[in-house]
């Protein structure tokens, strides 16, 4: 009964998996990072290519082969063509929401694997095991999908997603309750009834959805990048769900992985900015705006470029702080410019990259990479904090939240929060378009210090100009 | 202080989700159990399979009786391993991931993206159930799912390796030298 | 330099460890398929599980065709995912152990000794199978077993205490404040 | 079919597999390393507690109870009154002859497990891969079983063991090889035949027990640690294919922890001496024994107890080279005495812990630890060596290959191993008996160097006699 062929291809699957361990093995540092997402790449192809081989070799399939096949080949072609589309041709800048795209199209992948599946077997005696697993697959994929969808819009500012919901939040978790005690009786009706499978699984879609829409839509835009994360693990859950309705380890071990790589970069962020991923998740919602800005900011200074060259021109060494501004502006090579003039002329130039500086972990790093920055010269928070009363000039361009001194005081939305020592540099130019403020919605004591000027324009116009005024300056 | 966050960090994941994943793995036996001793309770061991496709599958009372094939033992046991590969997996993940420094985390995110469209196996999996039942709606959604998991595979592996291939000094040197 | 010791030493050990395994899988896989292609060559299926007791194996031809029991596909499935369980712990344990410093080295095996002695289980287990056959010498091996994994486990984990506890600083704490 | 205590306890089993993992992980430091044992003795207590509650409900036990039931207790009894014995006696210099015997009985009862399930289903079909796992416990078991007993007999010291096996290297690899192929023949009849299931085994298990003797006689004693370390995985391995025989996965990762540590540790023991572990396994056997001693030894200086004291006692840095000749004499306590007047006196006093000092890695950590020697004064190779030029005192007890300056030559039979740079230290004192070697066999030309002197004597008696020559120093 078991033949000889099925023993080789689940000992391939199991290859797989063992690649993909490997892969993200080598990812645990740059210079076999680029050789360890090869090894996924081979162990994707291993995988794709045995259940290819698998089908091929499906009676049923060589008896109606055309249509099948076809189908299988046309969807993989158009799958990598768009894929291939997004990963070319998106910006570094908006790997967020690329991210957030993708957990959402594996939450999908999911749920209609999981449907097929159940509506294909639909006159076969049907596992119970299988039932639950596909009923957990269906209701973890629609929560991701959507849930992925709306964390997508809001990154990309649509103005769809800005509106809140208007309800109480006692009552909005009600609802949730609900909506989930829902899909359970859902999942354990399809079980124990076992008749009406394909309604009940479409039940479980639907609210799945929904609650995906309710549980996304009051979180916070800045709290987006922990939601995605968490949506990443969900994703690998659905995958490892799927893996049993099919009964397959490799499913099993990958999902669980990807699970597993998002709870901890979930708990990670949340710890980098001091929250609770509960009060993220469920939390009062809107934060108080401080509305002390004009007292905070009586005593802020402006600069010009051209001044800001001279300092810079005879600084001995200089920090740059980046931040989501910086991203926004598309500044990086502007900055690794002016660094590599700088450099030029004897000047030591250091990154400070806080842990949640931009939009989601390692935002700026990937960025600055992009812009051929070594990534010896990026020094994390607990690095060149220490350093700070040594540097000459701190540029901080598009920063907020991540050097708000706030951060030490008792109260307020980023309390706790450890932050880069900026103000404690013995100079300190902040670049930014205004005086608003960052994501928590609360002004910066920074742009106000004895210390500070505040050079206010677009982030890579204003470094652009600098570095203009430091070329003239010879 | 990196080390502290670390630890801290997995100290309280770790627990409740062992607990989530027992409790869900206890769920999900409970059902079966139900299930299964309901249609027995006669004293009847069904050992039906569902594999052989050359024996047309029989239509006994048994088989009408429910929907739900009855459970083996074997089929429990397979399922207990599967629970026991999941629960080592997600410890392999901890480990393996833990060791990943923050500069990676977005490339980590992408290619965890990546791999997380393992999907695609169940997806072509399923076409050959689709095809046996001749089901065009269900060949339509695997289809689908195809098309999307191949969207994660393609578009994760390869933004990762255009994040990864940044990161990586030799392009650098080589412009360095160039300049 | 340590750090370098210890890749170049897991480097080595992998691949070697993985491919032994895989082959191994392979092996006991092909085995089980050369069997049960053999008596199955004349197309009948055989469903037949060793689990239910109340049932008394009937003697059909079938059963006294050949001593080992037909492979079912669930049983191949639990055997395929008790090989998934064995290469990702296989996985764990060296992300684990590979943690663990040098200046532990000796408890941590009399620790691994002592896990080892988790045959226990199996030995407790058989003695079910040795009752039921009446089979008095299995079960004087099965008792040897117990006894012999109760001497790897108490003197295992004992003697792994007996060092560690020399280890913690507290006891020396308490003995500096004391004079 | 499936009952809900089957699932419970089947969880259990799980529970007891993670708390296993948990605690090994929580080994990675001295301060949770207790804490980490305790983990795995509950885990075992669950793990055991469970399989007497699946033997308590089955039917054909409670019919005939008495017999079983008296069977296990009284076999628990009996393990437990011997292991804690064995625990509580044992003397910490004999840990690696311990750990061996523990290795044997482990696979011994390996070997009993697939035996009795052989055996009492004798009648019952059979499942081919339990088949096949069980012929594979079988043979790594008796393997283990032996191999061990023959490392526990070297370590020991047996004149048994000593005699070596008079056949060429060649014949022996054959002899080797062909008993090998006997076995996986008979795991093949075994499993194909199926007929004479017994039998089989029995030839499996005394040419697994033939193998284990030649396998282990040839290698010299110094190697015997890299032996027991190797089948310590081998008793993990058999544990893992035991579970394939009784289908529970927390056999399965419980063995295939242990298979890892062990292979690990054997790994990291064959790169600290710098050899291959196929030369440890199959090498040449007898190192050509130097004999240019008396050449070499030309200048060796003598000293008394008295010089030594007055040297140590107006030194500012001492530090003591532990080796295996401090096991031996029993001296730890003795040097911890030593360390702390030393300490009064006003000097700063270290532990330079080569990796492979002693017979068993980390045999002197644990040999220190028992005499209250606090493990930050402990410093591994790496710390220690580049500080040796600024050690005024550096006391050798007992240790010889891994002070030897002619690891730095090639063609010695320890070329290559990494050194404790004593030599450098400005005065050096070498505590053994005699100018015999150590393991390796070879002359130590750092016993004649300008700046070492030789204190001949027990190690123990030496270190007391300078402890007492200190305290007349007052
Ligand atoms: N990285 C993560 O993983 C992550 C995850 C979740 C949440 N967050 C949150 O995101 C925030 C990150 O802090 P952050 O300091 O990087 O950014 P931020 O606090 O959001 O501040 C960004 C600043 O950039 C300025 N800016 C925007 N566009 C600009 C442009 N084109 N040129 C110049 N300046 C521009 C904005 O000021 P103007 O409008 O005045 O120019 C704004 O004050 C934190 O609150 C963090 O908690 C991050
Ligand atoms: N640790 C491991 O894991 C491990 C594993 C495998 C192999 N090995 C091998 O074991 C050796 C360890 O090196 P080592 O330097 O620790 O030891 P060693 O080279 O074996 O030398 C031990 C020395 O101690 C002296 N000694 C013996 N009894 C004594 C006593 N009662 N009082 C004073 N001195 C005494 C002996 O000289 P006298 O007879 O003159 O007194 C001998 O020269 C290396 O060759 C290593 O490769 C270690």
């Amino acid at each position: 009964m078991v033949e000889l062929n099925t023993v080789i291809f689940d000992l391939l699957y199991l290859l797989a998996a063992i690649l993909f361990i490997m892969g993200i093995k080598k990812m645990s540092h740059p210079r076999t990072a680029v050789f360890g997402n090869l090894l996924g790449v081979v162990g994707m192809l291993i995988a794709a290519g045995v259940s290819f081989a698998i089908i091929w070799e499906n009676e049923a399939i060589q008896n109606r082969q055309f249509l099948s096949l076809v189908t299988i080949v046309g969807a993989i072609l158009l799958g990598t063509l768009f894929g291939s589309m997004l990963a070319i041709r998106v910006q570094m800048t908006e790997m967020p929401q690329l991210v957030a795209i993708f957990n959402g199209v594996g939450g999908l992948a999911s749920v209609l694997v999981a449907a097929a599946s159940l509506m294909a077997a639909d006159e076969d005696p049907l596992y119970i095991e299988v039932l639950v697993a596909g009923g957990l697959s269906g209701l973890i994929g629609s929560v991701t999908f959507i849930g992925s969808a709306v964390a997508a819009g809001k990154l990309q500012e649509l103005a769809f997603f800005k509106k809140p919901v208007p309800l109480p939040n006692l009552i909005r978790h009600l609802l949730n309750l609900l909506m989930l005690a829902g899909c359970i009786w859902c999942v354990y009706d399809m079980v124990v009834s076992a008749n009406n499978i394909t309604l009940n699984f479409i039940g479980i879609c639907i609210l799945g959805c929904l609650l995906g829409y309710t549980l996304t839509t009051p979180i916070g835009g800045a709290d987006m990048p922990v939601v995605i994360a968490l949506l990443n693990s969900y994703s690998g859950l659905a995958a490892a769900a799927t893996g049993f309705v099919v009964d397959q380890p490799v499913l099993i071990i990958s999902g669980s992985l990807v699970g597993a790589s998002g709870i901890i970069l979930t708990s990670l962020m949340c710890q980098a900015m001091n929250r609770s991923l509960l009060s993220v998740l469920f939390g009062s919602g809107s934060l108080s705006s401080y509305e002390e800005d004009e007292e905070v900011y009586a005593t802020v200074k402006r600069t010009t470029a051209e001044s800001v060259a001279v300092m810079v021109g005879y600084a001995d060494r200089v920090v740059f702080i980046p931040g989501y501004g910086m991203a926004v502006a598309q500044a990086q090579n502007a900055v690794s410019d002016l660094a590599k003039q700088l450099e030029q002329r004897g000047a030591t130039v250091e990154y400070g990259i806080h842990p949640v500086a931009g939009r989601m972990p390692g935002h700026m790093n990937v960025l600055l990479a992009e812009a051929d920055v070594d990534y010896s010269q990026l020094k994390a928070l607990e690095e060149i904090n220490p350093d700070f009363d040594e540097v000459d000039v701190a540029i901080v361009i598009g920063a907020n939240d991540v050097v708000n001194p706030e951060a030490r005081k008792e109260g307020t939305p980023v309390s706790g929060m450890p932050i880069l020592n900026v103000d404690e540099a013995k100079q300190v130019v902040v670049i930014k378009r205004s005086l608003s403020p960052g994501y928590a919605g609360i002004a910066n004591p920074l742009f106000a210090a004895d210390n500070t000027t505040m050079l206010f324009g677009d982030g890579k116009a204003m470094i652009q100009d600098v570095s203009t005024a430091l070329k003239e300056l010879g | 202080m990196k080390k502290q966050i670390n630890t801290k960090a997995s100290g309280w994941i770790k627990w409740p989700g062992l607990c989530v994943m027992l409790v869900a793995g206890f769920l999900v036996a409970q059902e079966k159990v139900e299930q299964t001793n309901q249609p027995n309770d006669s004293g009847v061991t069904v050992n039906q399979q569902a594999v052989p496709v050359e024996n047309e599958p029989e239509n006994t009372e048994e088989a009408a009786m429910s929907i739900t094939s009855t459970f083996t033992m074997d089929r429990y046991d397979a399922l207990m391993a599967g629970i026991a590969v999941f629960i080592v997996s997600v410890f392999v993940g901890f480990e393996v991931i833990t060791k990943v420094p923050q500069t990676l985390h977005t490339p980590l995110m992408s290619g965890s993206n990546a791999i997380s469209g393992i999907t695609i196996v169940g997806a072509i999996l399923v076409v050959a159930d689709c095809v046996k039942t001749n089901n065009t709606i269900a060949m339509f959604l695997a289809g689908l799912a195809i098309a999307l998991a191949m969207v994660n595979v393609v578009g994760g592996f390869g933004v990762t390796h255009r994040m990864l291939s940044m990161f990586s000094s030799r392009k650098k040197k080589k412009k360095a030298t160039q300049s």
